[in-house]
């Protein structure tokens, strides 16, 4: 299935992309999804790292469905 | 009284005056702004050249929202306004303003600096600082005030 | 940090976004702007026509400046505009402009909240109510925020 | 001794002025200055005036000396 990936600041400077279709399993969850796109240095970001599914934070065990928009959010800085 | 919040993210300059006589309704004796303003120095103290800031602009905006509700409810009825910018700031920019107007002040401050507060911890703004020494680097918020 | 607090008595309109410009330097991060405005209900709900503000000038800015002294002295370095209207004014104008500027939002808010509360208590300015019935009175300030 | 008086808000409007001489007795104290001044009108609202003499809140025992200015000031509305 694919999911849209969404990469924001610094997870977007190391990922290279702001935004990317990512072809996974079916049943696929958000750790899945984060090992398939995976770097060294993304994975020290991993504590940091909140995950947005279809624009409502989610934990790491949720399953993905095709067509999903997964969000990387690294901590806010606004202000 | 309590009109919808006035939420935004914009590209362009903050006119906090402007929002300000946008959400004032003659029910209202107390106006205050909180504006955000771009330092020369980071809380490290290195000289900073400007920012950048970058959002998730429909989770940023439903949780603006949010803040804005939480605050009428809890502080009482008020008009509210909370804009922040987004691309790039020279010093002396205002990056973020909060407007609360409402009858009398005690609430319209609370409400005022709640709105500020819970926009620092929850909203999807990320800020990279821009050092005069060419670094740069994405700055999370501490917690204090 | 910290130049000489801006006071005044104004007959003209108060300009709070020139203040804010005025004081504010790039060492600031938070600029909070209260204003209190004509309000078209009175504290006992009666219906305003407009307000007048009488003064004793010589001793209300010397009030106004202990205040914004001790604002400093208590909340830290800090850039404060305080200025109040005096003579007639209309539904919706702004009768008191307190403008705080500082590195860091926390002091501002208390400074600002501070300068409120005690010129309203400690400075020699009265104001009368006028109401649309064609009645005046002098309205003493109520403790409440 | 000729004071200067100087009267605010509605204190001005029961006396009719907001600024007048008075003619008071060598070593008079803000007291007398008052009984000087005063109508029946003005006595009920003296435990709301305060005093300032030269532009320095004071005491009502205090004693005037010739070209004092003395302010009565009710109770303060602004904001």
């Amino acid at each position: 299935m694919l999911v849209r990936v969404l990469a924001f600041a610094r997870l977007r400077e190391l990922l290279g992309y702001a935004e990317r279709e990512v072809e996974l399993p079916p049943a696929a969850t958000l750790d899945d999804l984060w090992r398939a796109i995976g770097t060294p240095e993304l994975d020290v970001l991993r504590g940091s790292t909140r995950f947005a599914r279809n624009g409502t934070l989610t934990g790491p065990a949720t399953r993905l469905v095709e067509g999903d928009e997964v969000a990387l959010l690294p901590p806010v800085g606004g202000g | 009284m309590a009109s919808a919040p006035l939420i935004k993210l914009s590209r362009e300059r903050i006119d906090c005056a402007a929002l300000a006589e946008k959400i004032r309704t003659d029910a209202c004796g107390a106006v205050i702004t909180f504006a955000g303003v771009v330092r020369e120095l980071s809380d490290d103290e290195r000289a900073v050249n400007g920012l950048s800031y970058e959002t998730y602009p429909a989770m940023a905006l439903e949780e603006m929202r949010k803040i804005a509700a939480e605050a009428q409810e809890q502080f009482g009825p008020c008009e509210i306004a909370i804009v922040h910018r987004f691309g790039d700031l020279a010093i002396g920019e205002t990056s973020v303003a909060v407007v609360v107007a409402a009858p009398h002040r005690g609430p319209a401050f609370d409400a005022c600096e709640y709105a500020i507060d819970e926009l620092k911890a929850r909203v999807e703004i990320w800020k990279k600082e821009h050092y005069l020494d060419g670094d740069a680097t994405w700055r999370e918020n501490a917690k204090s005030r």
